[in-house]
């Protein structure tokens, strides 16, 4: 294996862009990465997109906007892990020496997909669980409430990553809310699923976001931006679920645990002393809170009181979503976990605004995809470590 | 008479006039799983049997939806069961909000869940609280 | 790059199964592939999936169906080739030293899909070219009409190998149509866009197919079947095409022409004298015809004579779809690109039966994907070569 | 009045009371690229100019499709239209079907292209043959 960077790094604002296509906000994205990067897309060797919902072959339909065609290109699926997906296989394919260069791509249209299927809670479709309405927030419903009874978090606890990102993303200049939020006005927007409320909920998003990774020898030539520290990917995990039985405990998924220590090992670093910001899946607010001691940022069992001591927050220990997280930012399904990885690389550049954790020198980006247990509704987590 | 099926094929079979769930026994690591698929998923074995669901268990985790979900009106209590065999199985659970506990004792219900337009009933379970001191089905 | 064999394969009879869900579908070719390489679902290291209109997360659903779980799995789409594409990724990552072993699946339910979204023919969503009413048929009868005026095929020589593969199909156990058409029958069924009648499309079909595929030390230790010779992936390759002007020959697609010529360059063969037996995208009887010289069976603009010297047939110099091809066999789409190269594989094996080419070494599966010209609608090549 | 949206998005634009097929034309390579997108698919050049394209054109191709397409009843034929610019444009030709002919001179015209349920009316484009002799609009 030979070492990855990241040479440029691109996206949309995350939002409603009802009037733009899958293609329009891929190729925003794209031509953005490659402008920041300073080379040519001529240059790319090869392209990953991931997606959920987008009609076929989005990645040569995006990349033909920019002329960058003839080259191998695969669209990659992996739920809310599918950017993360078309990270780790572009970071694989440099690694092992297969291209030089490449482009990963993710992108969603959520106002398409509504315009199709009509807007409702997304459940795994023929699932069994799905049928009798398991849908994703009353799964981390269930989460909330055993943090609750386990960990013994209180409302508050449940509700601040959702206040915290909120106030992060007033400052993201690509997030989609721009409102802060508290426990009180979280707690009296609707009921979604006790405790969850609409404003524990990430909201439904368009946008893209892409990344040009490349060979040590090809950054050395090709990177213009000598002010950047160069940025390595140390660490790229894809790590999926398995069947459950009454044992299984949903504040230790092994899926995420495992794929968080894989990839920590696999850079060398020790997450509670060398991660210094996190980008993770905080699709509900409960599901950050449950997270920190998954990823190992605390010991298990500590997650609660990880958080209260604020070490997630900017000035803390290991400020985690400073970009905003889903919660802020907002969530366009393939789109996400593309966007993780750039915003660690905009971190570890020094370029983060307002939002910079200072001195951030290892970053963790994390999704987490699937209905989240049971046989046939398998749970998927894609973790990349960069570091300078 | 209305045309019924399963919600799920294979997840209910109809054994001595009644509706069971039905998994699968593994003989090599001794789990049963549920939904059946076609290997123990839990070490690939081939040599499983079909075997009924315990009818009773614990609620391991539940939650309550306020907001309408497919077929099924607010509040909808879905909870993840745990059966003596080890299996935990997810279903809706027909009792009051207010009694709802992680823990309680719950026994297993079929019949129709919903009805289609065309009115086919679609049969399934869902799990009731044991009434105090019955301990069970 | 080190040797990758083929350790097993499996797939469903292609038809219509309309009560089986594409887990169902998937699980089946899954569990055929592992008892055919007689490993155990837990030996697997990887997975890939191919399929185009499939719920998310296939690959877990369908593994976990068998207890294959915890490892790396993706589902990849490609159009037409997503299910060879799912095998060369999986080929790269095996012939990398990545994994030692691996799954790739196709898998799709058109009938599924239909039930959703209306049944019709497939047009790209949002491509201005779609939105003017260019289909698959209404670009092929152009191919067909572009090969009889520069190639002076004959609506009988358009026919032909929709003739030569129903035939074929008859003797397949697993093809869709089990009835012999002849050049009569075919034009007298329902014109679609002229000279494309019914009987020179494929089928809409479901189906799955799956193949196991390792590194020569595991396929050294691992295969049981020492009576067939050990089938090696010799080239592997996805091509995707460009923008094109005026100058653009549709019976010269670069995208075709270049990708067999570098997988032929990877594999180290002559197509015209090494390449014993060919499955190919014929999702329309012209597409074949017009196939034959572009990827190098036959010299630039001889596909019509070669065609008539009847070197495609069964007996001839490279029978080109002895499976009976996707008019015969069916076409779930995702599925395609994985069961032409488990035909290869029965063909190199010596075990096709009524439909074995006798003393097959060499062998090429080719998919075709996308809507094919046109700066929004791209085509993308899959091909795999495989020899003894 | 009742709405008009053109089919595809700057497929189409007003240039003195006309509406117009607008493409880019690359100040690098020189080619003319249509529907306009980001950059030249061609070479990658930013450096590209919003340009009309030629209205008339010879058919490379065509086909009659004998079934319903979207919006549109058969027969349909559709067809490649080359352009002196060099650029590929696929379009709708009206014209009888026996007097197609490939290298055949069309010409372009503009209009609504069909009308949706709500009554909006859609803008785009087909082909017709150029009168013989006329040589083109
Ligand atoms: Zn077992
Ligand atoms: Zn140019």
């Amino acid at each position: 294996m030979r070492d990855v960077y990241v040479l440029g790094i691109g996206q949309t604002i995350f939002g409603k862009h009802d009037s733009l296509t899958v293609n329009d906000l891929g190729a925003a994205a794209a031509l953005a990465a490659v402008k920041d990067a300073g080379i040519s897309p001529k240059e790319l060797k090869v392209a990953y997109c991931g997606t959920m919902f987008s009609p076929p072959t989005p990645v040569q339909s995006i990349l033909f906007h920019l002329g960058a065609d003839r080259i191998p290109m695969y669209t990659v699926e992996n739920a809310c892990a599918s950017g993360s997906s078309a990270v780790h296989l572009l970071f694989q394919e440099v690694a092992l020496g297969v291209r030089d260069v490449g482009i990963a791509l993710g992108v969603e249209s959520l106002s398409a997909f509504n315009r199709k299927f009509g807007k409702g809670l997304l459940a795994i479709e023929g699932d069994l669980q799905g049928k009798l309405a398991l849908t994703m927030p009353s799964f981390f419903a269930k989460l909330c409430n055993r943090l609750m009874e386990k960990r013994g978090a209180t409302i508050e606890d449940i509700c601040y990553p959702s206040v915290k990102n909120h106030k992060a993303g007033m400052t993201n200049p690509y997030s989609q809310y721009k409102t802060e939020v508290t426990v009180e006005s979280i707690m009296a927007s609707p009921m979604i699923a006790d405790p969850i409320t609409v404003l524990q909920c990430c909201p439904q998003s368009d946008g893209a976001a892409a990344v040009i990774i490349c060979s040590e020898e090809y950054y050395k030539q090709h990177n213009k931006k000598a002010h950047r520290p160069p940025v390595r990917i140390a660490g790229s995990v894809i790590s999926v679920s398995g069947a459950e039985d009454v044992s299984y405990d949903p504040l230790a998924m092994q899926v995420v645990i495992k794929g968080a220590k894989d990839a920590c090992e696999m850079a060398g670093v020790d997450p509670q002393k060398d991660i210094d910001v996190v980008e993770l899946h905080d699709a509900f607010s409960g599901e950050e809170l449950a997270a920190y001691e998954m990823l190992g940022l605390c010991e298990p069992g500590e997650g609660v009181a990880f958080a209260r001591s604020r070490a997630v927050e900017l000035g803390g220990r290991c400020p985690v979503n400073p970009s905003g997280g889903l919660l802020s930012m907002g969530h366009p399904l393939g789109a996400s976990g593309v966007r993780v990885v750039n915003d660690i690389a905009r971190q570890l550049w020094g370029e983060a605004g307002v939002n910079q954790v200072e001195g951030a020198r290892v970053g963790l980006a994390q999704m987490l995809g699937g209905v989240l247990t049971g046989i046939e509704s398998p749970v998927v987590a894609g973790i990349q470590i960069l570091m300078i | 008479m209305s045309k019924q099926v399963v919600f799920y094929p294979g997840a209910l079979e109809e054994r001595d006039g009644k509706l069971v769930q039905m998994g699968h026994k593994c003989k090599d690591c001794g789990k049963t799983s549920y939904p059946a698929v076609e290997l123990c998923p839990f070490c690939s074995s081939e040599n499983v049997e079909r075997v009924p669901l315990s009818t009773t268990g614990t609620v391991f985790s539940y939650s309550i939806t306020r907001v309408p979900v497919g077929p099924f009106k607010p509040p909808i209590i879905g909870g993840y069961i745990d059966l003596p065999e080890g299996t935990r199985v997810f279903g809706q659970i027909h009792a009051k909000a207010e009694e709802m506990k992680t823990g309680m004792k719950v026994k297993v219900r079929t019949g129709v869940i919903w009805t289609e337009k065309d009115g086919t009933e679609v049969i399934g379970y869902h799990y009731v609280p044991c009434e105090t001191g019955s301990g069970g089905a």
